[in-house]
């Protein structure tokens, strides 16, 4: 309905290949870049950017991270929240050691020892599939938590155990640390993310991308079209751990602001990936859609019953959650288990083929 | 060469010098492994059944005990309370059948695993709205487990036994057994195996496959319980429980996803063989590798027989 | 157009000439445990022919496809392609060397389009590193294009024009299998394996994928091993017919010999088809 | 801009000329696209010129002479326009074939022609001229555009479009080649002959319509005035390049307006390239506005409830405003601001799926269209007018200017046209547009034009009392019923097939005692309908016997019939017996012609026994049909063909009566 394409012709592969190749979509794109570049610093108090915002960011970034790994390349992982925890740890280990290195450049640093962990880990995918993998995962998953502990090196050995964020500033602006306003950590973790998900998409939509889809759907038929799983597969999980290891680093800087190993424990990863399933796997905007549900929503909910009056306590309303979370995973995964994405592309699909309804 | 000296030569100069604790060690690791073979066990049932893979098996044996402790408190007799709790779980079953899995028939696998990791957390949620969050004891003594311990002298030194590891151990052995027996002599056992092969061949056996799913459910919902009863009263009954319960994960790698034996040896290896490296190796490495020393063993065990033990050889065709 | 050109170049780079052998297989032997699926087979295959393999029901055609593309390793025997022999490859390895396939069970990329799966079989032919990839600029782009166009000729080739967006998991079995070819032709193979081109494909579609196999061969000079259980086809189009029977060679020769030969009937009298 | 105003339009009298002129005016604006390997390939008007100019010359190397024939086979493709002008810029006389003819058919046409060259699309039409081999004597040179499955082909008088290009780029090297040929198109009269059209006529043989520069060119000018068509324009070309409609408006008015013309990718992708490209005029014939509307419906009855609620309401709300709105007419404030919803909710859509968005105005001709079709493009607010035309008379005759829409005229005279109706009825006109003559044909010529120009349509029509023009049916078919009451056949049958499951209709009932039809279902909408109803069939024969289509198609007729008993003129004519044939009329069996219009003449001797047994009161009959397979095969089909009768109603004086009031 809202879609008019007709008189939308493409004279060049380019523009037929394009990200966005019908106009109505472009045209939202930059309205939602412009709302979140401009709209969102300008009208959003500490809390929304705070609390909603950044942390939303970061895990959709994650989830982008994971979606390349298990919705793209067909791996399954249960250990993004260590990926993460190693994109955190490096970042600190890196800005402590050269602490006047712009942090950013130290964030984007930090992703490449993820990846490299993330390869690691990801070597057993060569001889194994599916839930043997999630094992995999897992182990690594709890041995790198186990390093989180007993390597007291990693945070300096904080008595706490934990890390703590350093003041970082460049141009005279304080980007990290308690002095550090929202508004700039939102735009930093914003721009950081932008560009990210522009290069997921990019490499998605490649050869390489392509490569790992191939290996997703029919890796037999792949290897016989003369993709190497060696590089596909481990590619995923470079790529995939570079994405959650720089989400893990900026969760620490520019959100948490100190961490220890809770943060990256197993049920990170659960949320994760419930992010990742629930917006749907092999989708970007998937990812960002299913990390939007699943951080913001519990937010709604906790905030539900003050707004109608009712006091509940704490505890069960943090119940009810988990039971709402729980349920409403089972609910989507009914009605559609390719996520809020394809919900999403059949509501366009609707609205570009309207009033008809196929 | 220190280094190599403590990995290769000195660990078993230990065992050999404290042969007693040796074998306390390795009785300790058989009793946890039980507990991780019958987790395992849980989810082999449900996977051999209807290839979903469970993960709910863990929150399912929380869920179990904490409904068992929880009708006991409200002051039904320990027995009955076993009886509605065995009731509960098969209203569990039905339920999970009725509202989830008949929907999901001919999904991808993934799916299936992700659903049970929504089971999980709704379960979590209900569980703690229901019972509370708190660790509570098990009614160990009320259920006529027994307690206290034995002590036997062996090589120079002394083995502890606790009656209820004991008694753990036994039930577990009964458990599998019964369950043997189940699979094999009776008719819908053999449907339940015929279903693993071939779901057409289920359906000519005259049981429906939403009957088939309910009853697996409900079998690994006794398992759970049983495990949750020997658990907890080894420890408490907490959600803590539901990590642990991951641990199975490894057990199956070594057992193999569909064989009952499988989980039981594997159960049984991971949880000695964690006991051992944890008390003669952790050392090493500043201790706590119990955490993912099973995620190892499992993964190099992937690397040479990614069937498991028990498991037959995959020929892939095209 | 391109593909022409492209699969000429191909010919020649190889220098093998037209008739002469292009792949031999040398009393190969493979087996599963205890099953003997391919017993002591000899064979080659002619540069530019239209070789098939046929025999009843588990004969052993699937498995000897799956051996010449490096799927299934024999136990016995050697294969030389292009003149080189070799005992043991991966399969990106044949697919490197010039050897595409099409499967009985259409094994196409279900989550993608028909287009990004005839593009998947441009992977061998794509270079451009990481960094470009990255931006989707520059060199990676002008490879993705240069591609494209090749992988719109083969659409234009295989007249799929209408479906070239839809995702192949919806299309009907006959054009899954015509996607299936397009894919293994952007590989530009010098040996292209078809097991089962035509199973499950109404009349109508048989006579299609003929064609288009018979274009494939004269157009693009492309060598075809083909398996097939409709005897018609294979007569209509193969150069020669190799026949097994439990693992076992029992005939080989032209269409006609093959027709006449008395184990060959045999063997189709004891399977009814 | 000021040398192009200076030499713009008026001075020009040929193609080449005018593409001469547009490379200048309009250089780097788009002349032609052609949706290739995927995306629309784009030529500007320099591009265009270029390629024209390698071609023309390529051609003239391989010895085309001035006067002789060229045909051209194919369906729309950018090559084979830029053959009309290639050969035009020689002096050679461009010949387009219907692409879908037998090679029998074309032998006729090229051998009749004399044409020395043929430029085919592809092996198909390739094929096909090779096949007729001996027979076509003049046939000097093939040239084929699309090189696919012709590697193999060792013909010395075969080329590749390329190589015949190549040949003139050769030939430019010399810049003397280039100059000669820009002079060479300098010289071109207004009078020379441009082209040669072959009309596919009901009867007999075909007729080479001789059109010359001036005819086409004066004739496009005078259209593109009439609807100020500019370069802006775009349209899809996708009829046939040997109709003259094709011709004047994808080539003639193209090269004088300067405007844009694509050409789709496949035949099958038409609807999705028109979509892309969204014409800004577009011209089909009833029958593809036929098929879209009855595609709309049927997938509107698919859609959910409250949706179908929607766009009943909406329709509805189209079918009392929208028209006038279009009109320009004083709407009610709360009827625009539905309307202004419904454009939102419905008519936006619609279009958009249609590919009509940017439609400024749309012609439909050929055929009456069913005013209810017509009215629904209407009320969308789509500028969907009516003309009346002919290839002798380089398409306009009449037209519907601006704001004069009516569903039942075809309009006011062209610009330049001059009309005449004669005692019996029929249609005669005098215009610039008027064809030299038929080739070799000079009979034909005398008995259709007269010495002082005038051309006998054909056909019967009126000007009613507004000065438009109304056709009722070919003069030769409208007849007389025994009880002496008039008889139009194309007047029933197009009431019929206005209903969607209803494709195709022969109405009889000339000097016999009541009107009987024969009809053809729309298997789209007929099949649509049975797969919702649960009612499975294995053909169209066994669809078409269906007791419950027959039922629908009983209760169709019956509301023809009621229709039909208001109006006193035709009242006679009320159906009394109809059948369901048991396959489609197809052009390939005779039945319909090249523009899929009914071949009445034909189909009265074919089946002829069907007809015997509608009056005979039989209430089924046996027949056995011989059929032509799309690839050429013979075979033929048995069928029981069920009879029924149908409900007439006596002559409704009052309804008549109040109309006659109105």
């Amino acid at each position: 309905m809202l879609y008019r394409e007709a008189g939308q012709f493409k004279t060049s592969y380019q523009a037929d290949q394009a990200a966005f190749p019908i106009f109505q979509d472009q045209l939202a794109v930059w309205a939602i870049l412009a709302v979140a570049f401009i709209g969102v610093p300008l009208v959003g108090n500490d809390f929304f950017l705070n609390s909603i915002m950044i942390p939303f960011l970061i895990f959709a970034l994650a989830s982008v991270g994971l979606n390349i790994l298990t919705g793209y390349a067909g791996q399954l992982s249960l250990g993004t929240g260590a990926f993460m925890g190693v994109g955190a740890y490096a970042c600190y280990k890196l800005t402590t050691i050269f602490p006047d290195v712009n942090i950013v450049i130290m964030i984007v640093a930090s992703g490449f020892f993820s990846a490299g962990i993330g390869m690691i880990f990801g070597l057993p995918s060569l001889r194994i599939k599916g839930f043997y993998l999630v094992v995999t995962t897992l182990a690594a998953q709890f041995f790198l938590e186990w390093c989180f502990i007993r390597i007291a090196w990693l945070y300096n050995y904080n008595p706490s155990g934990a890390i703590e964020v350093p003041q970082r500033e460049a141009f005279g602006v304080i980007l990290t640390g308690a002095s550090a306003t929202p508004v700039t950590r939102y735009l930093l973790v914003l721009s950081i993310v932008v560009v990210m998900t522009w290069i997921a998409f990019n490499i998605i939509r490649g050869r390489i991308g392509r490569s790992w889809m191939m290996i997703r759907d029919m890796d037999i038929a792949a290897e016989l079209m003369g993709v190497k799983p060696l590089n596909a597969k481990l590619s995923a999980f470079a790529v995939s751990s570079f994405y959650c290891g720089v989400a893990g680093a900026m969760m620490v800087f520019f959100w948490l602001g100190a961490a220890e190993v809770e943060s990256f424990d197993v049920n990170h990863s659960f949320l994760i990936l419930f992010m990742v399933i629930l917006g749907g796997l092999g989708s970007i905007k998937g990812a960002f859609m299913g990390a939007a549900f699943i951080w913001i929503l519990p937010i709604l909910i906790r905030a539900a019953p003050g707004w109608i009056g009712i006091e509940v306590q704490a505890a069960t309303v943090e119940h009810l959650n988990f039971m709402l979370i729980g349920g409403l995973i089972i609910f989507f995964l009914i009605i559609e288990p390719h996520g809020l994405a394809r919900l999403w592309s059949i509501g366009k699909q609707k609205l570009r083929v309207w009033p008809f309804p196929y | 060469m220190g280094l190599l000296f403590d990995i290769f030569i000195n660990p078993f100069v230990e065992m050999a010098s404290g042969l007693d604790f040796l074998l306390q060690v390795l009785w300790e690791g058989f009793v946890s492994g039980t507990l991780y073979a019958l987790i395992a066990l849980g989810f082999v049932l449900i996977f051999k059944a209807s290839g979903v893979f469970n993960f709910a098996q863990g929150i399912m044996v929380v869920f179990a005990a904490l409904t068992l402790v929880g009708l006991h408190a409200l002051g039904i007799p320990a027995f009955l309370a076993l009886i509605l709790a065995v009731a509960i779980m098969a209203l569990l079953a039905v339920t999970v059948e009725r509202v989830v899995l008949r929907h999901l028939v001919n999904q991808p696998d993934i799916i299936l695993f992700m659903v049970t990791i929504g089971l999980t957390y709704f379960l979590i949620g209900f569980g703690e709205l229901v019972f509370g969050g708190d660790p509570k004891s098990m009614i160990t003594e009320e259920l006529g487990l027994p307690t206290g311990s034995t002590v036997f002298d062996v090589f120079d030194g002394i083995v502890i036994l606790q009656h209820l590891d004991v008694a753990a151990a036994v039930i577990s052995a009964i458990m599998v057994a019964g369950l043997a027996v189940f699979f094999n002599k009776t008719r819908i056992g053999r449907a339940l195996r015929a279903v693993a092969d071939d779901h057409q061949a289920a359906l000519s056996v005259g049981i429906s496959l939403n009957q088939i799913w309910a009853i697996v459910w409900f079998a690994a919902g006794i398992v759970a319980l049983t495990t949750g009863i020997m658990w907890g009263a080894k420890s408490d009954v907490s959600f803590a429980l539901q990590i642990v319960a991951l641990k199975a994960l490894p057990v199956l790698i070594l057992g193999g996803f569909t064989s009952i034996p499988g989980a039981i040896v594997g159960g049984l290896i991971i949880g000695m063989g964690e006991k051992l490296f944890e008390v003669y190796w952790g050392g090493l490495l500043g201790g706590g590798v119990e955490g993912w020393f099973a995620y190892v063993i499992a993964l190099i065990f992937l690397l040479f027989r990614p069937q498991g033990l028990f498991g037959e050889k995959i020929i892939e065709r095209v | 157009m391109n593909v022409h050109s492209q699969a000429a170049a191909a010919q020649s780079d190889d220098g093998i000439a037209l008739g002469a052998d292009l792949l031999h297989v040398d009393n190969i032997s493979l087996s599963f445990g205890g099953v003997k699926a391919i017993q002591d087979v000899s064979f080659d295959i002619r540069k530019g022919e239209i070789r098939a393999i046929i025999g009843p029901n588990g004969a052993g055609k699937t498995s000897m496809l799956n051996v010449i593309n490096g799927f299934y390793h024999p136990q016995e025997g050697i294969i030389s392609f292009k003149g080189r022999e070799r005992r043991r490859m991966r399969p990106y390895e044949a697919a490197a060397q010039g050897i595409a396939r099409t499967f009985q069970n259409v094994a196409l990329f279900t989550g993608m389009t028909t287009l990004e799966n005839i593009m998947a079989g441009r992977s061998l032919k794509m270079h451009r590193n990481f960094f470009w990839q990255m931006l989707y600029r520059g060199p990676a782009l002008n490879e993705e294009m240069e591609h494209r166009r090749v992988v719109e000729e083969i659409i234009d080739f295989l007249e799929i024009e209408a479906i070239r967006k839809t995702p192949v998991g919806q299309l009907p079995y006959g054009l899954q299998k015509r996607v299936e070819l397009g894919r293994a032709l952007a590989m530009e193979p010098t040996l292209l394996l078809l097991d089962e081109p035509m199973a499950g494909m109404n009349l109508e579609e048989k006579e299609d994928m003929s064609r288009y196999v018979l274009d494939v061969n004269s157009q693009l000079g492309t060598t075809i091993a083909l398996i097939e259980h409709d005897m018609g086809v294979v007569m209509d189009l193969a150069d020669r017919v190799m026949v097994l029977d439990y693992g076992k060679k029992i005939a080989d020769g032209t269409p006609d010999e093959v027709q006449a030969n008395q184990a060959v009937i045999d063997a189709y009298l004891g399977v009814p088809h | 801009m000021a040398v192009a105003e200076d030499r713009s339009a008026t001075g020009l009298s040929t193609f080449p000329q005018y593409l001469l002129l547009n490379a200048e005016r309009f250089g780097s604006r788009v002349a032609m696209r052609h949706k290739d390997f995927g995306i629309w390939q784009s030529w500007s008007w320099a591009e265009q010129l270029d390629q024209v100019r390698r071609f023309s010359l390529g051609l003239k190397q391989m010895g085309l002479k001035p006067g002789q024939k060229v045909a051209l086979i194919g369906a729309n493709r950018p090559r084979l326009y830029w053959t009309f002008c290639a050969v035009q810029a020689i002096g050679g006389v461009p010949v387009p074939l219907y692409s879908d003819s037998v090679a029998e058919e074309m032998a006729y046409v090229l051998e009749h022609a004399e044409a020395v060259f043929a430029v085919c699309q592809d092996q198909e039409q390739v094929d096909k001229v090779l096949s007729m081999g001996e027979a076509l004597t003049h046939l000097d040179q093939i040239i084929y555009d699309e090189p696919r499955g012709l590697r193999d082909y060792d013909q010395d008088h075969l080329h590749s479009f390329e190589q015949v290009q190549a040949m003139g780029r050769k030939a430019l090297e010399d810049p003397k080649v280039g100059e000669d040929w820009v002079a060479g198109i300098g010289k071109g009269k207004g009078g020379d002959l441009a082209v040669m059209l072959y009309t596919s006529g009901t009867t007999g043989r075909p007729k080479g319509v001789m059109l010359s520069y001036e005819n086409l060119v004066v004739s496009a000018r005078n259209a593109n005035a009439f609807d100020s068509f500019d370069q802006n324009e775009q349209v899809i070309a996708y009829l046939p390049i040997a109709w003259v409609g094709d011709h004047v408006f994808s080539y003639a008015q193209a090269y004088v307006a300067g405007y844009c013309v694509c050409c789709p990718e496949s035949a099958e992708t038409t609807d999705q390239d028109r979509r892309e490209i969204a014409p800004t005029y577009f011209f089909a014939p009833p029958r593809v506005f036929e098929t879209l509307l009855t595609a709309i419906l049927v997938r509107m009855e698919d859609a959910g409830r409250i949706k179908r609620a929607m766009f009943n309401y909406f329709m509805d709300h189209a079918r009392r405003v929208g028209e006038r709105i279009l009109n320009g007419e004083r709407v009610g404030v709360l009827d625009r601001l539905l309307n202004w919803f419904g454009e939102i909710l419905v008519y936006g859509p619609l279009k958009n799926r249609m590919g009509l968005t940017r439609m400024q105005v749309g012609y439909t001709a050929g055929e009456a269209i069913g005013p209810e079709i017509f009215r629904f493009y209407r009320s969308l607010g789509l500028n969907l007018k009516q003309l009346y035309g002919q290839t002798e008379a380089s398409v306009y005759v009449t037209a519907q200017p601006d704001g004069e829409i009516r569903p039942d005229t075809v309009g006011r005279p062209s610009p330049d046209v001059e009309i005449e109706i004669d005692k019996s009825g029929e249609v005669l006109y005098r215009s610039p547009g008027v064809f030299v003559g038929y080739y070799k044909n000079d009979e034909a010529t005398k008995s259709t034009k007269d010495k002082n120009g005038w051309v006998r349509t054909g056909d019967a029509g009126f000007f009613d009392h507004e000065g438009h023009l109304k056709i009722i049916d070919r003069a030769k078919d409208v007849g007389k019923m025994k009880d002496g009451s008039l008889f139009a056949p194309k007047y029933i049958e197009n009431k019929l097939k206005f209903f969607p499951n209803i494709k195709e209709v022969v109405a009889f009932g000339d000097e016999r005692d009541f009107c009987a039809v024969f009809l053809n279902i729309d298997l789209t909408s007929v099949g649509n309908w049975a797969e919702r109803n649960n009612i499975s069939y294995a053909s169209y024969q066994e669809l078409a016997s269906h007791p419950e289509v027959y039922a629908m198609m009983e209760e169709h007729v019956d509301q023809v019939n009621r229709d039909l008993s208001g109006e006193d003129m035709m009242a006679g004519s009320q159906i009394h017996r109809f059948l369901v044939l048991h396959k489609e009329l197809d052009a390939d069996d005779g039945e319909l012609t090249r523009t899929q219009k009914v071949r009445r003449s034909f189909i009265a001797e074919r089946y002829g026994e069907l007809i015997d047994a509608l009056y005979d009161g039989s209430e089924h009959k046996f027949v056995e049909t011989e059929v032509t397979f799309e690839d050429g095969r013979k075979g033929s089909i048995s069928a029981d063909v069920i009879i029924r009768d149908a409900k007439v109603y006596p002559v409704a004086e009052e309804a008549s009566r109040q109309e006659a009031a109105e």
